[in-house]
């Protein structure tokens, strides 16, 4: 395999916002064992802004990267802002990704999507 | 992967079935053939015959080792090509007796993509299953046998968890039909007794990089009489039966390789045997909800293959090698596919499990204190990584 | 041969397209990646990213020198594994648009073994005559295309004769019709001007050994977006175009002797033609009904191949040995067939021709007083065969 | 290719008995330039004796080599004697051959056969 880049291994040795949220304002669980990559992503929102994002991830390298990396983009953004958070940003964010591992960017992305959608369901219908 | 993470003082390799580090003896046994003696062995004059000398002695060091003669051994590029060569050979030279070809399901992929080639070419092909320790049972060779069948191959050894299979027992079966037998005995040679005699094979895949060889250079026992149609076309070297201008330098390690073997093997069984068996119940009382793979004593003497359930493998190879140590996982990360290996599947592990997985080969340079460490950095990482698990999470609710 | 026969102190190495010693600086830039940087590359951890980072390089050095991308070159066992991998893996990736290969009838054997081999599975080629001087018409290629081509083969230069293509006219054909086209570059890579863009190829084989690398190591160029099938089948390696653990050491090797190549080609090729035409000049000078073969001046800078009549080739071989020289023939002694040079035949020489002929290839550690030894051994080496020659004396008479 | 014996490179060296005899008794022509090989073999015999022998040879080491010894064995020898030289006696003679060199000894065999026939039918007819 490709090696991975210096921000990866940066986050996937020191990764940030691991954890749970108590009582959570939005919950995203994407992935599953068969493919090898589970994430979990707690969000707090208060008045629109995304206040703390914490995860918990069974996966490779790549995948707790990108779930590190993820939550830090997230906090202290509107929901509106962290909707249009892609993989493509995630994955630049951490300086490129192996081609093998886009699917852990995608996966991050859409543990983030689910988290908000599952603020949605909780606290307001989208318009 | 930046420099910063290697700054530990320990280096522990402790992936030996993935390649070997080449036996210092072994590098010496090389140097003259890339200057001095040159030549293409296939040449008349001093040089080449020089060469061809060297050639001679190092394929006849291998055969008695093996209980072959010279002319049963080919020299190839690896462990890959010899199986390539073997399965296709084989099928082709074959193919008016018939089309049908016995395997496992959990060889090598050198043999299991040359199945499915073949497959494509109007073979038929036949994949055993194993039992949970990813042993094959000799009923099902021969009931798998029918009168199209023209070569079985099972591995002696697998590479991921170690089980040896009963090679002689299926040869065996084989014989008595008159069908050919070859084993993949890349994980097996020089590392535990292997003759080709005794295990009763027509053909067998060795490769000299895991037995403290250079890499690139490998051999095929071809049993006389065996037919093959040549798999890699050209030049008249190696009786026809393989061209290309033959790596002197790479068969001269080779040989000594398997010279070094032919001496320190017994030891060294012993040594891995008691090596592994001591990581092996380290790891199962240091680590809650963790597993063997593999049969626990019908194994090879360097392979630990460990589940350690809620969290992934490469998560756990990469921590470990910030610790500095060096192993390999079965989890699907460093191939292109998402699935998991092959292996770990056939033996009836679940996808979680099988992401799970972690496999230490032990080998000649390692020590007793490498393991004592393992055992002592081991759990930390397992615990940094279930604390991160959304799984082991679950199970405490 | 026994010892005694080398006993002159004079030992002079002519067989260049054979093989080539190993540079020394090339010997050295193998040394690590034996027993220090020996990990499989395919690995996630250190040992492994170490052996990765070292076989980007290389493969970069070797990418750059030919006017590709990285992505666009895989390492192969040698020449003959390119060769293979190229016909076969063309012919079986695109089966489904057409059966039909063309090449030349004087190819190395690991391209013309592969066509027969894919006449056998059904393919249909042409084998293009060439002229006296061995040289392909690109106006014959253009006539063989069909609308079932699916590949056109033609060497960049023949390693026995030493005739340089019209690759380019060639290639362009080629592309016009939308068809793949491979060149094999082991004799031309390295010793004269290669670059994959000016020479418009879809895959191009190299070989290491062929200029001062090591033996056992090749690679194959195929453009982006070319398919193919792969031959050496197995795990995931080279982009799973090409599987076997990485030979690191051979491609180390390889990169470095590639990257001495870049330093010194230009003045190399100087020195070697200046050579070469010294030598051709001599010979025809100097020994009676002598002719050489090939063209005089479309030719490999190193390559000097003559016939000698009435004398055969492999006695004049070993006679020159016996005078410390070593060089090849064309005549069928070395084979197992006994058909002379299908590359002499096919450029119209007759049989005894055919096996009177004599290469000497010249390179980077030949001197002029080597040439100047051969001049002054060689007359003395005919004129003693000739007195046992029954042609020659009938031709007295 | 498989190496020459000492002995065969030992004849190679040094060929015994190369050239013509003026007025032989017998001569026999093998080979043809298409296999590469051709042997010219010349016995002078009196009162059924063979008491000298030479040849002249286009071809390889091994090819040389053969014609060298099959003319030592057969000097001295009754022509019934000669008769019984078969190409296996010839390579046993020079330690063996490299087995794609064995065709070598069977021409030389048929040299000598064919120079013994030419002697018979210049001098009298077989019983
Ligand atoms: C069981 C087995 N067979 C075949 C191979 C292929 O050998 P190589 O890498 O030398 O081609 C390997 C190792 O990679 C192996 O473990
Ligand atoms: C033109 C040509 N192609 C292919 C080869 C095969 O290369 P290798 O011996 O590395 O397999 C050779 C030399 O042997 C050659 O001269």
């Amino acid at each position: 395999m490709e090696g991975y880049s210096t921000k990866v291994m940066e986050h996937f040795r020191n990764p940030r916002n691991v954890g749970k949220i108590e009582n959570p304002d939005g919950v995203g669980h994407v992935g599953n064992p068969v493919c090898g990559d589970i994430m979990e992503l707690y969000i707090k929102v208060k008045d629109d802004i995304i206040t703390d994002a914490k995860f918990k991830t069974f996966g490779c390298g790549a995948a707790i990267a990108t779930s590190s990396m993820v939550t830090e983009l997230v906090k202290g953004k509107s929901i509106n802002e962290a909707l249009t958070i892609s993989n493509k940003a995630v994955t630049e964010a951490l300086g490129g990704l192996p081609s093998i591992k886009m699917h852990c960017s995608v996966l991050a992305e859409e543990a983030l999507k689910s988290a908000i959608d599952d603020y949605f369901k909780n606290h307001r219908s989208r318009e | 992967m930046e420099k910063t993470c290697y700054k530990q003082n320990r280096r522990i390799y402790l992936d030996y079935a993935a390649t070997t580090p080449c036996d210092l003896q072994v590098v010496e046994a090389m140097q003259p053939y890339f200057s001095k003696i040159f030549g293409n062995p296939s040449t008349l004059y001093s040089f080449g015959q020089e060469a061809r000398r060297a050639m001679r002695e190092a394929r006849g060091k291998i055969a008695e080792f093996l209980g072959a003669s010279p002319e049963e051994i080919i020299f190839t590029s690896g462990g890959t090509e010899s199986n390539n060569t073997a399965l296709k050979g084989v099928a082709y030279a074959g193919r008016n007796k018939g089309n049908h070809i016995i395997t496992s399901s959990i060889e090598h992929h050198s043999v299991s993509e040359s199945c499915k080639f073949l497959e494509k070419e109007g073979f038929k092909v036949t994949y055993l299953t194993v039992d949970e320790y990813g042993l094959v049972n000799p009923q099902d060779v021969k009931e798998a046998i029918t009168d199209k069948t023209i070569l079985i191959s099972i591995m002696h050894a697998n590479n991921e968890i170690g089980a040896i299979q009963p090679i002689k027992d299926i040869a065996s079966i084989a014989r008595e039909k008159e069908i050919y037998f070859h084993t993949d005995s890349v994980q097996t040679f020089a590392h535990i007794p292997v003759n080709v005699n005794d295990l009763g094979v027509d053909l067998l895949s060795m490769s000299a990089h895991k037995l403290y060889g250079p890499k690139g250079i490998g051999a095929l026992y071809i049993k006389k009489g065996v037919k093959i149609t040549p798999f890699m076309q050209g030049g008249d070297q190696e009786k026809r039966k393989r061209a290309s201008t033959e790596n002197i330098a790479g068969i001269a390690g080779f040989a000594k390789a398997v010279e070094l073997a032919k001496e320190k093997m017994g030891n060294e069984e012993k040594k891995l045997t008691f090596l592994r068996d001591k990581l092996i119940k380290g790891i199962l009382e240091k680590v809650e909800h963790s597993r063997l793979n593999g049969h626990p004593a019908q194994r090879l003497p360097g392979n630990v293959n460990v589940s350690i359930e809620y969290i992934e493998g490469e998560s756990m190879v990469l921590n470990l090698d910030m610790k500095g140590i060096a192993c390999s996982t079965g989890s699907a990360c460093t191939s292109s596919s998402l699935e998991p290996s092959h292996v770990l599947l056939a033996i009836g592990l679940p996808h979680e499990l099988a992401h799970s997985s972690l496999r230490f080969t032990i080998g000649r340079f390692t020590k007793e204190e490498d393991i004592d460490y393992v055992l002592e950095v081991l759990p930390e990482v397992v615990k940094k990584l279930r604390s991160m698990s959304p799984l082991y999470g679950e199970k405490e609710k």
